[in-house]
């Protein structure tokens, strides 16, 4: 029996104690999957695994809080579960995880860099040796390598980290592969300080303030009541203003800062790809030099910046 | 919403650097600001009552003054607002003195910047609304922590002010530095005779609680809510039964101790009760010469007590208690004359502290009062006394003056020719600092009467020739070197903070300077107060100080407490924080990371949200940093309020 | 009031009110001289200061942020500078990714008794500052639309 | 109206430029991984592959419009008094769009029968509006989220645009809508159309043909009223809904705002910025109570206003236009056709009361 088949199995014995299962199933075309909530047992046909099923499962759990659900998650999901557990903002106990070993996914605005429309899309096969798209323009081949989510080319949690239900055989982490984060963070801090300022303006010129990457972000758990649309606290005004915009970039990489489990929604969901994810991850390696910790690995930890040492192992006093 | 804006001249101390008038103007100009003028002296009643009048007359809601540091006026002007007719915290203050006339000379910028310093105080009082204390009760005992003579004066005038009072002392007796000097200037009448009944009165006294031999663990809470928790130190010795009768002190095998009481002038018995006039007389083991606990096998003191009190098997013991303010009265330890290798201290058996002397000149010393020095026992003929060894000196981090060393150096030169009449004693001094009653005609006495030499320079080095000890320094007066062959020298050594000083005022939560001594809250004012409510000082902890300054501060901390606690009930500082919540959402980090669990998690309609519990909360406001969605917000300190204060400065 | 051109750079300075505030105070009562370009906010504890506060003053164009709070062990609050130590740094090491020049926020500790530390730190600063010379923020950022039109605010009426 | 125009490929450009003098012209262009109407710049490249990833609405309905400004000056005698100034600021200028598709140009002719009617006319939009033409590119296939036909348009709808582009072989056949349009047209750089009229409507018809039979959405107005109280179905249909706004501010045809002030010391602005429904804010009312607390009730006002309570108050018109942004923008492929559908199903399947 394949390992979603088991996985399948498993969801339909724990669906009747369960409010309901996610996971993810097709979406509005072959290239796009889409979360699936399944509640019948007959919902359960339609989960699907594979490249396309970028969405973070998790990211819906907090709005499930106090209810019984399941949720099906790829290796980066589960680090989000497990950052959810450890702010008690979702108690183990009311949440069943099912895993199967992720081999990775798709960036799909990468993929639209060699198609002239996403939209166009009429056929996808994922199970070669490459991505093989159908496109008005004929067949597209794309190497893996070229389309990998930048998160899963360096991966070191390819399978869920906790879980009730695992299926299949668990992938071994690539050491010492590229790290697109690391690049990417390179590329840009070696620009000057006024030049990259002009990046982020020219970048953020477009944002249009839709607060998508807030609000698919599993972490971001103020949604409705979040300092940016508030005028107490009035931390932004309703400025079109990429100053404005960049605010609100470094609100919420400050607030996740020690948090942020790095899935990548934030960018992905950004309806006109900005990259944003650099600046979380950037926290993210501040945090991982400071204080030698990961989010989302351990769910008994202490988010990083709701404790201290007296004496800190990395932060030398300024002397002055 | 109209605010009266009041820049002061502060005398010349503004006014001199700052165009006060021209801030005043430019203050007319901000947002909601309705009446602006600078004043001579805003503190002074003329100056209060033009602010009051203002109010009334312009039906002003709120005030900034433009003066000194709030940390010095605040109080004074909240006062004044609430004379007028609001509420005491619709005031702002512009600190444009200590941040601003006083550091600058530049009239233009210093103008500039204190218009600004008015524009954020303005935005920020802009957005403050009017608060109400909360009142709660208090526990009417105080914690006075330190045995020695400041510490006892505090301790019998707040139990004598009709409260409790918990004496903490670190040593096995009370009695402090005092209990091991011989005569006190200038007055030469014998130290113990003195202090001696009042070490009684602690112990008789019904209303204080001694804890000998013990130390402040840990100290939680708030002004008048106090919980400390106090560690018994294991002395193996049940006190309850110990009578002090000394015989287990006689038959200790073991007479190697380090003898603390006589600064280690020969040696005690491992079990041991430091002084006859002991309060508590009990005895204490030390662990580390004791043979039972050396070698296992002993019990000679379990044998001969007659009351069965010794008990090896004693642990460290942690008693708690209530109180409701505290007094530190921890004192001060002697500066470690070996630092000063010229002088051999601590290397030449003959080379001294003042205080070692002091227990060579006592009767109940190890010499029984007669001055032998401790190479040979021999009586010394040539005595000299070097100055300021651990004070005034740079060079080795104590560019203080210790204050005391130059009436008692006096009186030990004065107690030697008593002792013996043809012995010569030499006082090598920087200057004489003698301010005080009937000093300066003390050190007179020491010169003239008994003849003391007094050599205006400081001592090179010291150095051992046959048996005497050849102290070589300059005579400045005279410009000559100056030799002079001792049989005894006596190193006025300085003071410095109690050892562990630091920490005590870390679990205190008060200042301390680079030097230990703990931070009075105005060093003219407020010099036995501290910037934590309900924790007062008195004598060295604060900084070095003789009996009669010590005695004093004494009594002005207890003076302090009574004031305190005579109060019906105490009003809590409502700058505190509140939770909004419909925005809180319950995720608890604000409970994680508050340092006082002022913040607790309740159920709100099935939901869990946070609240804060308002006479613990201690409005620090690291709950509104932790809250992600700003749903907990220090009162007066809310984001709006600096926010706009950073937008204010943020438009140029 | 406008920063007084050529002489002054905009700095903003938070501070704890029982150490670092009382240290100002201590060295403005010693006469230690400073230059005027800092502006003190006056905050309850470090522990009060939000990054945010640092990240929006920047952004707002400031040339330069100093926090200063009790030195560690010393916190009014026992641990407002504990956690105020961690998320600073953070912030610090942020800074450079969002194209601010790091060394336009520092932070320190200076208690209440540090009046002539307190001198130092402001006069190396500001120093540090007038190095970096102005921040480029209002440049860059304000050639871009939608930002309500800088206003000249209150002094517009004066 | 006058005859049909022909733009050759090499014309383009120099058309565009010639517009820029006198227009505000904005053009689809590529920015990072997106495209967007950008001012026209005669050095950059324009972006013609695909329907623009924002719509053409910003030049009629800003996503942020400065209202008004104002500012206090107090009154030197007595700063308690202080006289207000204000300063409207109606836009100037004419502006063109070029370059979007029909569904984008139809989009908001939505919005005039709400900011132009005979009782209300709002004065900032109606500005706009009339100093802006739309220069439209016609589809010549569909993609996978398109469904104009479904509402009642089409790949070369010229509803909205004041001048139509039909792609034909070495350029574009240029039709003029409106006056607007034919002003546009009257340059040297337009050729005769010279009987490429033909072709360019078998472009059309071609483009037409090739779409898929459009589903009956005639009872959807009534069915979605019919589900109206049917909250499971709504908790179903916006399980995986984010409550983000993407949908929204990317959609053609939605037209709520929002108004702030933004004020610094004696000085304000106004402010006029796109709203979106499927905010919590959006429905807050001061008191804390918000009638909408759900997404589900969010996204049940979203689909019901478009495809029910408008048509039911403009003569039909549902108010969606078919672009499928909502669909491929949606950062979690919220469908808004297959809830509409779902709502009819699950109308017809339980008996009306």
């Amino acid at each position: 029996m394949q390992p979603l088949d088991v996985i399948k199995e498993k969801i339909r014995e724990a669906l009747p104690g369960l409010d309901c299962v996610i996971g993810w199933q097709r979406g509005f075309d072959p290239l796009h999957a889409t979360p699936l909530f399944m509640r019948k047992p007959e919902d359960v046909d339609r989960l699907i695994w594979g490249p396309l099923n970028i969405y973070n499962t998790a990211t819906y759990l907090s709005g499930f809080r106090g209810k019984k659900v399941g949720v099906v998650v790829k290796g980066c999901d589960s680090r989000s579960v497990v950052q959810l557990i450890q702010e008690k903002l979702v108690k183990r106990e009311d949440v069943v995880i099912f895993g199967l070993p992720c081999a990775g996914v798709v960036d799909l605005t990468k993929v639209g860099r060699n198609v002239t429309d996403l939209g166009r899309v009429s056929a996808v096969d994922h199970s070669g040796e490459t991505l093989k798209l159908t496109t008005p323009e004929g067949e597209k081949s794309l190497a893996w390598d070229d389309v990998w989510a930048d998160k899963c080319l360096s991966c070191q949690y390819h399978n869920a980290i906790i879980s009730d239900h695992f299926a299949g055989e668990p992938i071994a982490p690539v050491l010492g592969g590229r790290d697109p984060a690391a690049e990417e963070i390179a590329a840009l801090e070696a620009m000057a300080p006024a030049d990259l300022l002009a990046y982020w303006a020219e970048a953020m010129k477009r944002c249009i303030r839709c607060y998508a990457c807030r609000n698919s972000c599993p972490m971001c758990v103020c949604r409705d009541f979040c300092i940016a649309q508030t005028r107490d606290p009035h931390w932004q005004s309703q400025e079109d203003s990429v100053k404005e915009k960049l605010m609100f970039q470094m609100i919420h990489a400050t607030h996740l800062a020690g948090r942020c489990t790095e899935c990548g929604e934030c960018q992905r969901a950004c309806p006109v790809d900005i990259p944003i994810l650099a600046l979380r991850r950037k926290a993210n390696q501040v945090i991982k030099e400071l204080f030698d910790y990961q989010a989302g690995v351990d769910p008994q930890a202490v988010p990083p910046l709701f404790t201290f040492k007296v004496e800190e192992d990395n932060i030398n006093e300024r002397g002055w | 919403m109209k605010i009266g804006v009041f820049v002061c001249h502060c005398g010349s101390n503004i006014e001199g650097t700052v165009d006060t008038a021209a801030v005043a103007r430019t203050a007319m100009d901000f947002p909601s600001v309705a009446y602006a003028e600078d004043v001579m002296y805003s503190c002074s009643e003329p100056g209060q009552d033009s602010i009051i009048n203002a109010v009334r007359e312009k039906g002003l809601d709120g005030v900034v003054v433009a003066s000194c540091t709030p940390r010095m006026h605040e109080p004074t002007f909240r006062r004044a607002v609430e004379r007028a007719g609001l509420n005491r915290y619709m005031l702002e203050m512009a600190n444009i003195r200590e941040h601003v006339s006083w550091i600058g000379k530049d009239r233009e910028a210093n103008t500039n910047k204190a218009a600004d310093l008015v524009r954020i105080a303005v935005e920020k009082l802009r957005r403050n609304r009017p608060l109400t204390p909360k009142s709660f009760d208090i526990t009417r005992r105080v914690m006075v922590i330190g045995g020695g003579v400041a510490g006892i004066q505090a301790a019998l005038d707040c139990a004598d002010g009709g409260i409790e009072v918990v004496l903490v002392e670190k040593t096995s007796s009370i009695g402090g530095k005092m209990s091991k000097l011989d005569k006190t200037f200038p007055t030469v009448d014998c130290s113990s005779c003195i202090l001696g009944p009042k070490m009684v009165d602690v112990v008789q006294h019904p209303k204080i609680t001694l804890y000998a031999y013990a130390e402040v663990e840990e100290i939680s809470g708030y002004v008048g809510n106090f919980d400390v928790k106090i560690r018994k130190k294991a002395s193996y010795v049940d006190w309850s039964k110990c009578t002090g009768c000394g015989l287990c002190l006689e038959k200790c095998p073991s007479k190697k101790s380090m003898d603390y009481f006589n600064e280690g002038l020969g040696t005690a018995p491992a079990i041991n009760i430091p002084f006859p006039q002991a309060i508590p007389k009990k005895a204490v083991i030390d662990a580390g010469f004791c043979r039972q606990f050396i070698k296992g096998k002993c019990g000679v003191c379990a044998k001969v007590c007659p009351s069965g009190a010794i008990d090896y098997s004693q642990q460290d013991e942690i008693v708690e208690e209530k109180i409701g303010a505290v007094v530190a009265a921890t004192g001060y330890d002697l500066f470690d004359i070996s630092k000063y290798g010229e002088y051999g201290g601590g290397r030449y058996p003959d080379v001294i502290t003042s205080l070692q002397y002091e227990r060579l000149l006592s009767a109940s010393g190890p010499t029984g009062g007669h001055i032998k020095r401790p190479s040979d026992g021999k009586e010394p003929k040539t005595v000299v006394f070097v100055q300021c060894v651990g004070s005034r000196d740079k060079s080795v981090d104590r560019p203080y003056c210790s204050g005391f060393c130059c009436m008692y150096t006096a009186k030990q030169a004065i107690l030697t020719k008593d002792h013996i009449p043809d012995s010569q004693s030499y006082v090598f001094y920087m200057d004489i600092r003698a301010p005080g009653k009937l000093y300066d005609e003390f050190t007179r006495r020491a010169m003239e009467e008994y003849g003391a030499r007094y050599v205006r320079g400081r001592v090179a080095m010291i150095y051992p020739k046959g048996d005497k000890w050849v102290v070589r320094g300059a005579d400045t007066l005279m410009g000559t070197q100056m030799e002079v062959e001792a049989d005894l020298v006596v190193l006025a050594a300085g003071a410095e903070a109690a050892v562990g000083s630091p920490q005590l005022a870390e679990k205190l939560r008060i200042s301390y300077d680079k030097y230990g001594y703990f931070m009075e809250s105005h060093p003219k004012l407020r010099p036995v107060e501290t910037n934590t409510a309900g924790v007062y000082l008195a004598g060295c902890a604060q900084g070095p100080k003789d009996i009669p300054q010590s005695v004093g501060q004494g009594s002005a901390a207890a003076a302090k407490v009574l004031g305190l606690f005579s109060k019906e009930k105490l009003e809590s500082d409502p700058q505190i924080s509140q939770v909004n919540l419909t925005r809180c959402v319950g995720c608890g980090k604000c409970e994680i990371t508050c340092p006082f669990g002022a913040i607790h998690m309740i159920d709100f309609r099935g939901q869990p949200k946070a609240e804060v519990i308002e006479t613990v909360c201690q409005g620090c406001g690291i709950c509104t940093v932790t809250c992600p969605q700003g749903a907990v917000q220090l009162e007066h300190f809310t984001d709006n309020q600096i926010l706009a204060e950073v937008e204010a400065l943020c438009q140029f | 009031m406008p920063v007084l051109a050529g002489k002054e750079l905009r700095i903003v300075g938070f501070l704890c009110n029982w150490c670092s505030y009382g240290g100002a105070d201590t060295a403005g009562v010693g006469r230690f001289t400073q230059p005027t370009d800092l502006r003190i906010v006056r905050v309850p504890c470090s522990g009060r200061i939000d990054p945010l506060f640092i990240v929006k003053t920047l952004l707002g164009g400031a040339d330069g942020v100093l926090v200063s709070g009790c030195h560690p062990r010393d916190c009014h609050y026992a641990s407002g500078n504990f956690y105020a130590r961690r998320r600073l740094e953070v912030l610090k090491g942020m800074l450079p990714i969002m194209g601010i020049d790091p060394g336009r926020f520092e932070y320190t500790w200076v208690s209440a008794s540090e009046g002539q530390r307190w001198q130092h730190v402001v006069t190396t600063f500001t120093e540090q500052i007038h190095a970096l010379g102005a921040s480029p923020v209002k440049a860059v950022l304000g050639a871009y639309p939608g930002a309500a039109p800088s206003k000249g605010g209150d002094s517009a009426a004066a | 109206m006058e005859a049909a125009k022909f733009l050759s490929d090499a014309a383009l450009r120099p058309w565009l430029d010639e517009l820029a003098t006198k227009h505000a012209l904005v053009v689809p262009r590529r920015e990072g991984d997106a495209i967007v109407f950008a001012p026209y710049d005669p050095a950059k490249p324009l972006d013609l592959s695909r329907d623009a990833t924002i719509p053409p609405k910003n030049p009629v309905f800003p996503a942020c419009e400065e209202l008004m400004r104002y500012s206090y000056a107090k009154n030197p005698e007595n700063p308690a008094q202080a006289g207000l100034t204000l300063e409207p600021l109606v836009p100037m200028g004419s502006t063109v769009v070029f370059g979007g598709r029909p569904c984008g140009a139809r989009g908001f002719t939505i919005f005039d029968r709400v900011y132009l009617t005979q009782r209300i006319r709002d004065p900032y939009y109606g500005a706009r509006r009339e100093s802006t033409a739309y220069v439209t590119l016609a589809c010549s296939d569909t993609g996978n989220t398109c469904f104009c036909h479904w509402v009642g348009s089409s790949p070369s709808d010229t509803t909205g645009s004041d001048v139509l582009l039909t792609p034909v072989a070495g350029g574009y056949v240029a039709e003029a809508v409106t006056e607007k349009g034919s002003d546009l047209l009257k340059s040297t750089h337009m050729a005769d159309a010279g009987g490429r009229e033909k072709e360019a409507l078998a472009a059309k018809s071609k483009a037409l043909e090739a779409l898929e039979a459009a589903p009956d959405l005639g009872p959807a107005p009534k069915s979605l009223l019919a589900v109206f109280d049917d909250q499971d179905f709504w908790v179903d249909m916006s399980a995986k809904c984010i409550s983000c706004g993407a949908c929204t501010y990317l959609c053609p045809t939605c037209y709520c705002f929002n108004i702030t002030d933004e004020v610094r010391g004696l000085d304000g602005s106004r402010l006029r910025t796109w709203d979106n429904c499927m905010s919590h804010q959006y429905t807050m009312e001061a008191s804390g109570h918000n009638p909408r607390p759900t997404k589900a009730h969010r996204l049940k006002n979203r689909v019901g206003h478009k495809f029910s309570y408008y048509p039911d108050i403009h003569g039909g018109v549902i108010a969606c236009c078919g672009c499928g942004r909502c669909i491929k923008s949606c950062p979690v492929g919220v469908d808004i056709r297959e809830i509409v559908l779902a709502s009819i199903e699950r109308a017809t399947a339980k008996p009306q009361e």
